[in-house]
């Protein structure tokens, strides 16, 4: 597997002139090289402007009483819709962290449930078995996330030696161990499939309790906030070409002088950092640890988020993400709501399982975005065979 | 003695199911380079049509016909994907395996909505549920078909990559389609029928799976994916004889773990698949830069 | 571009140089038009390949002519399209029809990039060319490339560039022909090599029409009868081959080669770098 | 002063097959070694061992009286070691400028990176400007040979930079296959340059002999894997062996 | 900007909302679906078909939960700040235990359903249970145990002392929670307790069962979900497990009567519900409802039945605007009829005492064979928090 779909690279028809052909493509235009018009107008969303703007518009939005009829089934401000947008913005950054990986150097991996779940399960036992505030067990959780990941990393990049499909199995592998591990329950720490509630007790008040939504949902954001700030800022230092060019041709960037495993090593641990802290955050949202996060289908559900949304592009897997979430919220709502349950049985028996929606909404959005850079490997299809090798 | 015969027959057994379900998401693999998330979709799907179809006709006779039913729906479903999704997206692996991703839910949850989240019993008849005395253990019939039937789908892959041009075809197909075009051949042909037989394998595994458990339900498919990918990359990503070894001993070494290490099975399998993955040698690079 | 005698028009069906009604073309392109992406790449394309001896399609780099031939073939990558033209292949239009139905008819290819496939072996890459229907020249291919007949069972991913090059070769030389398309077929091949392969195409040009694209203008001179030049997605020259590189005017102009050596131009080039007066040299000698 | 690269019974081997034997060569600091053999010599294998692409079997690899025969690519090109492939080798997501800012980024060329002119004159050098910000997967096989030069030049322009300026040793696998007649001149001087003004060692594999009769002090000759004869471009020309074996009765 | 509530309606029609959140898609899909059913006919009983509690109408809304944890508090956060002051059910102990402590941040009435983990009884002030609970699967087992021994062992000589039970369940917390509890109903007076856990994704059971026949036990304690039970079944009876011990389970609902498959009448079965168990108002009432529908009533149509019996107690004690605590008040010790027999609610950690039975399949449906008195099999007591 190499090289992933992504933005969209607009050519302008221009007709060659003899000779010296002018300038006809904008790519995701890059730290260096003079802009185009073209490029000019992709930047506009690149400058800070953009998501101060969406970044403040989301910090007011508990102070909205906005209905928003079918979307939501309070106003803005309600502590459900409040908690919904929460766990959508959660989400969001998962997605945005995982894509690190995924869309920006090419590394799929099947494992990165492991390190939510480390996240959740590990803050919470720190709170519950060590006695600790929530803070320091946030902390203590991202530090033994981050050196697992290192550990873990530097063992499943050896597993890419076989190929993509390698390091995915090898990622899949040491996940599913943890899921196991977690489903077990052992010496009752997990809680097994029935997982566990937050434990409160160690937790701020002001975060506790349904009056209190709101401030969960800006912890939330925060953490979005947070995500979008490392991941954008990684990806627009070298660094993140050095990426780009890890997911385009590794035997090159080494050639170059750049090191492909401390690279690919480098974005596995951030991406996991991220995804532990993006736990802790699920833990704090859902009140509660749940085995679901540690199974190899929340790695994959987090994948169709970012290929939904748009991977390796700047707002793609975040918005992927929270559309997906505010999707399965939503359509789990209207499942058991009696508009489906009015609807002759050949309709509500799809609709009844969010999934089938989901599931046949992303197929569709593989097959129709037309995702940019996914079009120009098509024209390399061609050349596959000298690029491959 | 009789516990290590019973263990080893029935691993073998387990080894079988694995293999069959592989075999399917292996040629795909090996040939296609799609890694086939539908696969267990595929599965689960046509065990349900066996089923429908054994619960009508019943008996012996009623099973026969369900694994013809079972293997056609799986090959046909696999066909309508190929024709509708996978054909236009050749030449990006990745759009290939995210549409059989998002397949994998979306198909077991319509299943699930159409026939219920419980399982199903599946009619086994008489002649297959009880047991053999094998030195003194007491082994299933069931594992005896699955073993046999495996042996003859190892054959029978064989014979076809070895007598037919499909597997050449298809494998230049995926290094670069166009060229194999170019050389006056229908690739988009070969294409179909690879992923037709894929689903046809992926089919018959329902059909035996369902014999094997004497139930099935929607999520039995995916869950057995899994290990189906594992025992894919620990028989070398593509290699049906590899696939039917690293199968047989995925089978041996999880039914022994379970049983001499506590039921740590599963884990047993993780750490084999880890230590076979490490400890194979990265492949040179050799050439690359011609 | 004041040099193109007929700057946009095809060339008529039946060119004007020879007297004698000239057999029809083996392929005959009318006006093609090509877009990738949003680009034009070609704008008017248009030549015939005489149903016998070597034309060679000619020009600078990122002219077209690689878009020409896939064009041709129906091999254009997904994005791309055909706008406008036709495509004639023995008389029959061939236009937008799928790339296996064409070569069916009778055609030989061997690409700019070589497209071996090189998970597979040497003989795989062999057996997969093979024809439905037609004899296989085995004895031909091994004859010219004995090297291939020794390394059967390696896999083309692992031969040297030279070695891949000879499989390309090869492959388009196993079957009956009615035509045959080279895109660059010298490039990167031992010296030896090249008057080997151009030996080769020679003598297969001797049964066979090759429509040939090449940047070594030794090669051309040897082999090509007719020339067609393109630039910037046109075709700005047709005819016969001999006489245009002869032409030291056109050969500048239309190739860009040779320039150095026109002492007027020199003048112009301000800082000249030491070393450039050799360089002239290499490139006189390589085009006289 | 040790020789630049010094290469001493250098051996690889797959398998059964030895593909470059016992190669023992040194190469002195600002030589233009031409490395020319029939196809399927080994000399591209010879490359891909002394950057670090593959591992020998036997042998050494020094550079500047190390020896790196151990070390990955990556640690080499640090070292001053830059190479060029025969099969363009690019990355088909980046445009033509962000390839030059990314090479010469990585030499720490910091300058050249972040100024678009610095980028521009390195295109501008091998004829490649016009395609700055195109996507480098969408470029014509020969213009991929430019950019194949393009990002081995882009650290040497920085030489007002305190960093070294660029790889000190130049590896180069056929830099003019399939580049229009009328633009080889131009890369050919581009390349004289490097080594005659710049001083920079050259190791170039090329097949067109006319272009290197011009430009290299020595040609080494490859045959099976072996190194058949050293000499001066005429003194190996006139070789009846390599007459035979290489050039065969030229066009 | 602060969450109004919006409990009541305007001045005179009066309503209380009640919540349901289950699973009405994902893996329990079907047990949830029992649940909506046996409330909706359970209210209708309560009411009179009015939908009404002296004049207060008791609107219901439905969620999904799909089993997902996140989505079970997600949704009862949503329902807390709408301003609704009950919330019922959920078939997955997962979902419930997190919805509990939400439950009791918010001051919330919480009555679970039909998931059956022992940590729900006790978990907080606002916490109830409509179902029954695994102490009350495993205290019945012991009593058929009891019963059998009193009909004389045919064994002999060993009486109730140094008998062998092995609990088979999965390695996960319902399995451990079902070792743990029979270990603490009858691991006592000398009756040696041994489990053998089988890993919860074996997809052979062959190691297993042959490590319960090792084991040679008296009695073999089933506890198992999921799809592999048809499997496990099979592989207990041909490895001869069936016919060299006394083998309980718990009765599943109706899709999984044919699990047993040839094993059925080798096994003795505990039952929270079999359909038809007695006869009694409300059953009829419920068969009655369920025959205009057209569904057929099922293991857990119990909890849904007492779930509205309890709403209805509440809203009615309590009245439209009461507080949450005074429909804590209202449940606590309050006993009421259901169609399986009488409920108490206790007073002390709200578990819900219930009769139980044991039964055996008659061709394909169970019938009941005994009915275990509710007292004997009441969970120990716990103290809430
Ligand atoms: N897949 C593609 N996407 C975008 N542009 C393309 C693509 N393929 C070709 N082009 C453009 O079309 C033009 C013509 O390319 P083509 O390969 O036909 O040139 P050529 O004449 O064969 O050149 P060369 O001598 O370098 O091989 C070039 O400018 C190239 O950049
Ligand atoms: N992995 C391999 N297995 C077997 N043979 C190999 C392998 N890699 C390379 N070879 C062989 O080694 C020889 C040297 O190849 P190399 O690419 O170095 O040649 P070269 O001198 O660069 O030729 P060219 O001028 O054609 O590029 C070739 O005969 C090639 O087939
Ligand atoms: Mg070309
Ligand atoms: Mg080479």
């Amino acid at each position: 597997m190499t090289a992933s779909p992504a933005s969209s690279a607009a050519r302008s028809a221009a007709p060659p002139s003899s000779g010296e052909r002018p300038a006809t493509t904008t790519g995701p235009a890059g730290p260096a090289g003079p802009a185009g018009p073209a490029a000019r107008s992709a930047r506009r969303w690149r400058g800070p402007a953009a998501p101060v703007a969406v970044l403040a518009a989301l910090a007011l939005l508990p102070y909205s009483a906005l209905e928003i009829p079918v979307l939501l089934d309070g106003p803005v401000n309600s502590p459900g819709s409040l908690q919904l947008l929460a766990l959508c913005l959660v989400f969001g950054g998962l997605a945005l962290g995982y894509d690190l990986m995924f869309g920006r150097t090419g590394l799929l991996s099947f494992g990165h449930a492991l390190y939510v779940a480390g996240g959740a399960y590990g803050t919470q036992l720190a709170m519950t078995e060590l006695g600790l505030g929530l803070l320091p067990a946030i902390g203590l959780a991202l530090a033994g996330g981050t050196a697992a990941a290192v550990l873990l990393g530097a063992v499943s990049l050896r597993g890419l030696a076989l190929g993509g499909i390698g390091f995915a199995m090898v990622t899949l592998a040491f996940a599913q161990a943890g899921s196991i591990w977690v489903q077990r329950n052992p010496g009752g720490l997990t809680g097994g499939e029935e997982g566990l509630p937050l434990h409160t007790g160690a937790v701020p008040d002001a975060l506790v309790g349904v009056q209190n939504t709101a401030n969960v949902y800006w912890l939330a954001l925060a953490y979005l906030a947070l995500t979008a700030a490392v991941v954008w800022t990684a990806v627009s230092r070298p660094v993140g070409r050095v990426w780009q060019g890890i997911r385009d041709n590794e035997q090159r960037v080494s050639v170059l002088g750049y090191d492909p495993f401390r690279h690919k090593l480098g974005v596995f641990v951030l991406a996991s950092a991220l995804g532990v802290l993006g736990g802790a955050m699920h833990l704090l949202v859902t009140a509660g640890a749940t085995p679901r996060s540690s199974t190899p289908e929340f790695t994959l559900t987090l994948l169709v988020m970012v290929v939904l949304g748009g991977s390796g592009t700047r707002w793609g897997p975040l918005i992927g993400g929270v559309l997906f979430t505010f999707l399965d919220q939503r359509l789990a709502v209207l499942a058991s709501s009696d508009l489906v349950h009015g609807l002759p049985g050949i309709l509500r028996a799809p609709l009844s399982e969010p999934m089938v929606v989901l599931g046949t909404l992303f197929v569709i959005a593989v097959y129709a975005a037309p995702g940019g850079i996914a079009s120009i490997r098509r024209s390399l299809t061609w050349r596959r065979g000298e690029e491959a090798r | 003695m009789s516990t290590l015969v019973l263990l080893t027959l029935t691993g073998l057994g387990l080894g079988a199911l694995y293999f069959l379900i592989a075999s399917g998401l292996a040629l795909i693999f090996g040939l296609m380079d799609v890694l086939n998330f539908a696969h267990g979709a595929f599965l689960t799907v046509s065990a349900y049509a066996a089923w429908r179809t054994a619960e009508t006709v019943g008996g012996t006779g009623g099973l026969a016909l369900a694994a013809l039913v079972g293997t056609a729906t799986g090959a046909l479903l696999a066909i309508v994907v190929e024709l509708v999704l996978i054909r236009r997206l050749y030449g990006r692996p990745r759009e290939q395996i995210l549409v059989t991703v998002g397949l994998s839910l979306a198909v077991p949850a319509l299943v699930q909505a159409v026939w219920g989240a419980d399982s199903r019993p599946f009619p086994v008849p008489d002649a297959l549920s009880g047991t053999v005395g094998v030195l003194g253990a007491q082994v299933p019939v069931s594992r005896f078909v699955l073993i046999a039937a495996a042996l003859l789908v190892l054959a029978a892959v064989n014979l076809f990559l070895s007598r037919t041009r499909y597997g050449l075809i298809v494998r230049a197909g995926v290094e670069d389609r166009a060229m194999v075009t170019a050389l006056g051949i229908d690739v988009t042909r070969a294409f179909t029928l690879v992923f037709a037989i894929g689903g046809a394998l992926a089919g018959l595994a329902g059909v035996l799976g369902g014999l094997y458990f004497g139930s099935l339900s929607p999520h039995q498919g995916t869950s057995l994916l899994v290990f189906a990918f594992v025992v894919v990359v620990i028989g070398g990503m593509g290699s049906i004889p590899g696939v039917a070894l690293s199968a047989l001993a995925v089978g041996l070494v999880q039914q022994y773990a379970n049983y001499y290490v506590d039921g740590y099975g599963d884990f047993a399998v993780v750490v084999l698949l880890a230590a076979v993955v490490l400890a194979r040698p990265a492949p040179r690079l050799a050439g690359g830069v011609a | 571009m004041s040099t193109n005698p007929e700057p946009n028009s095809p060339p008529s069906p039946a060119p004007s140089p020879a007297p004698n009604p000239a057999p029809p073309p083996i392929l005959s392109v009318r006006d093609l038009r090509v877009r990738i992406g949003q680009s034009s790449i070609l704008q008017g394309v248009g030549f015939d390949v005489a149903p016998t001896g070597t034309t060679a399609l000619l020009g600078r780099n990122g002219v077209g002519k690689t878009t020409t031939v896939r064009a041709v073939l129906g091999l254009l990558p997904e994005e791309g399209e055909v706008t406008g033209g036709t495509v004639r292949l023995d008389g029959e239009d061939v236009t937008g029809h799928r790339t296996h139905t064409v070569v069916r008819r009778g055609v030989g290819y061997v690409p700019e990039d070589r497209g071996v496939f090189g998970s597979l072996t040497v003989a795989e890459n062999l057996t997969l060319a093979e024809r439905a229907g037609g004899p296989h020249h085995y004895d031909l291919v091994h004859d010219l490339f004995p090297e291939l007949k020794a390394r059967r069972a390696q896999r083309a991913g692992t031969l040297s560039g030279g070695q891949q090059q000879m499989v390309a070769l090869a492959r388009a030389l196993l079957n009956d022909n009615r035509l045959v398309i080279v895109d660059e077929p010298t490039k990167g091949l031992a010296p030896r090599v090249v008057t080997e392969v151009a030996e080769v195409l020679q003598r297969a040009a001797e049964r066979v029409p090759v429509l040939l694209v090449e940047q070594n203008l030794a090669v051309v001179r040897r082999l090509a009868r007719d020339a067609v030049v393109l630039d910037a997605g046109r075709t700005v020259h047709t005819g016969d081959a001999a006489a245009l590189l002869a032409d030291r005017e056109r050969t500048t102009s239309l190739l860009g080669v040779g320039r150095h050596e026109r002492p007027e131009r020199s003048g112009q080039q301000a800082g000249e770098r030491p070393g450039e007066r050799e360089q002239r040299e290499h490139a006189t000698k390589e085009t006289t | 002063m040790a020789p630049v690269l010094e290469l001493s019974g250098l051996s690889w081997s797959v398998g059964a097959a030895t593909i470059v034997d016992g190669i023992a060569m040194a190469v002195e600091e600002g030589e233009f070694v031409a490395v020319i053999g029939p196809n399927g010599a080994g000399k591209t294998s010879l490359f891909n061992l002394v950057s670090g692409i593959t591992r020998p079997t036997a042998g050494t690899v020094r550079l500047d009286g190390a020896d790196i025969t151990g070390l990955p690519p990556h640690r080499r090109a640090r070292r001053g070691l830059g190479r060029t492939f025969q099969s363009s080798s690019v990355f088909p997501t980046m445009t033509v400028a962000e390839h030059v800012a990314l090479a010469a980024r990585a030499a720490g060329a910091k300058r050249v990176a972040e100024d678009g002119e610095g980028v521009r004159a390195v295109l501008e050098r091998v004829r490649l400007a016009r395609r700055a910000d195109d996507l480098a997967g969408g470029l014509s096989h020969g213009d991929k040979r430019k950019l194949e030069l393009a990002v081995l030049l882009a650290p040497t322009l920085a030489q007002a930079d305190s960093s070294p300026g660029g790889p000190r040793l130049m590896l180069l696998d056929e830099p003019m296959a399939g580049v229009a007649a009328e633009e080889v001149g131009e890369l050919t001087d581009v390349i004289r340059t490097l080594h005659r003004t710049e001083g920079r060692t050259v190791l170039m594999v090329e097949h067109h002999m006319d272009i290197l009769l011009g430009l290299a002090d020595r040609v080494a000759v490859m045959h099976h894997g072996t190194l058949l004869a050293t000499g001066t471009p005429d003194a190996v020309m006139a070789d009846p062996t390599v007459q035979e074996a290489y050039v065969g009765e030229e066009l | 900007s602060s969450p109004g509530a919006t409990a009541s309606g305007d001045g005179g029609a009066k309503e209380v909302e009640v919540a349901l959140i289950t699973s009405t898609s994902g893996p329990l899909a079907s047990y949830g679906e029992q649940y909506l059913q046996g409330f909706e006919a359970g209210l209708d009983h309560a009411t009179g078909g009015t939908g009404r509690i002296d004049g207060v109408e008791i609107k219901v809304s439905r969620y999904d939960d799909g089993g997902d944890p996140a989505k079970g508090v997600s949704l009862a956060k949503k329902s807390a700040g709408r301003g609704v002051r009950i919330i019922a059910g959920t078939a997955a102990s997962g979902v419930a235990t997190q919805i509990a402590p939400v439950a009791a941040q918010n001051k919330i009435l919480y009555i679970s359903g039909p998931a059956a983990t022992d940590a729900l009884t006790g978990a907080n002030k606002y916490t109830f249970r409509s179902g029954r609970q695994t102490f009350q699967d495993v205290a019945t087992a012991q009593q058929i145990l009891m019963k059998q021994e009193d009909g004389g062992d045919a064994e002999g000589g060993k009486g109730g002392k140094g008998k062998k039970v092995v609990v088979l369940a999965q390695d996960n917390a319902f399995g451990q929670a079902n070792v743990a509890a029979v270990e603490s109903v009858l691991g006592t007076g000398g009756t040696t307790v041994d489990s053998v856990l089988a890993p919860p994704s074996a997809t052979d059971l062959t190691p297993t069962a042959t490590k319960v026949k090792a084991a040679k036990p008296d009695m073999v304690f089933v506890a198992w979900a999921g799809d592999t039970a048809q499997s496990m079944w099979t592989t207990l009876d041909q490895q001869g497990v069936l016919d060299a011990a006394t083998v309980v389970t718990g009765l599943d609902s109706r899709a999984g009567y044919p699990v047993f498959g040839k094993a059925r009448d080798k096994v003795t079965l505990l039952a929270h519900y079999v359909p038809g168990a007695i006869d009694n108002p409300e059953a009829k009432a419920v068969e009655e409802y369920f025959g205009k529908k057209g569904w057929k009533t099922d293991l857990f149509t119990p909890d849904g039945f007492n779930a509205a019996q309890m709403v209805a107690r509440a809203v009615r004690e309590a009245g439209a605007d009461g507080d949450t605590d005074a429909m804590v008040e209202a449940l606590e010790g309050h006993t009421f009829a259901g169609i399986k027999g009488e409920n108490t609610v206790r007073a002390t950690d709200h578990a819900l005492v219930q009769p139980m039975f044991q039964a055996e399949f008659d061709g394909d449906a169970p019938k009941v064979v005994l009915t275990v008195d509710a007292q004997g099999v009441a969970p120990t007591e716990k103290k809430i928090g």
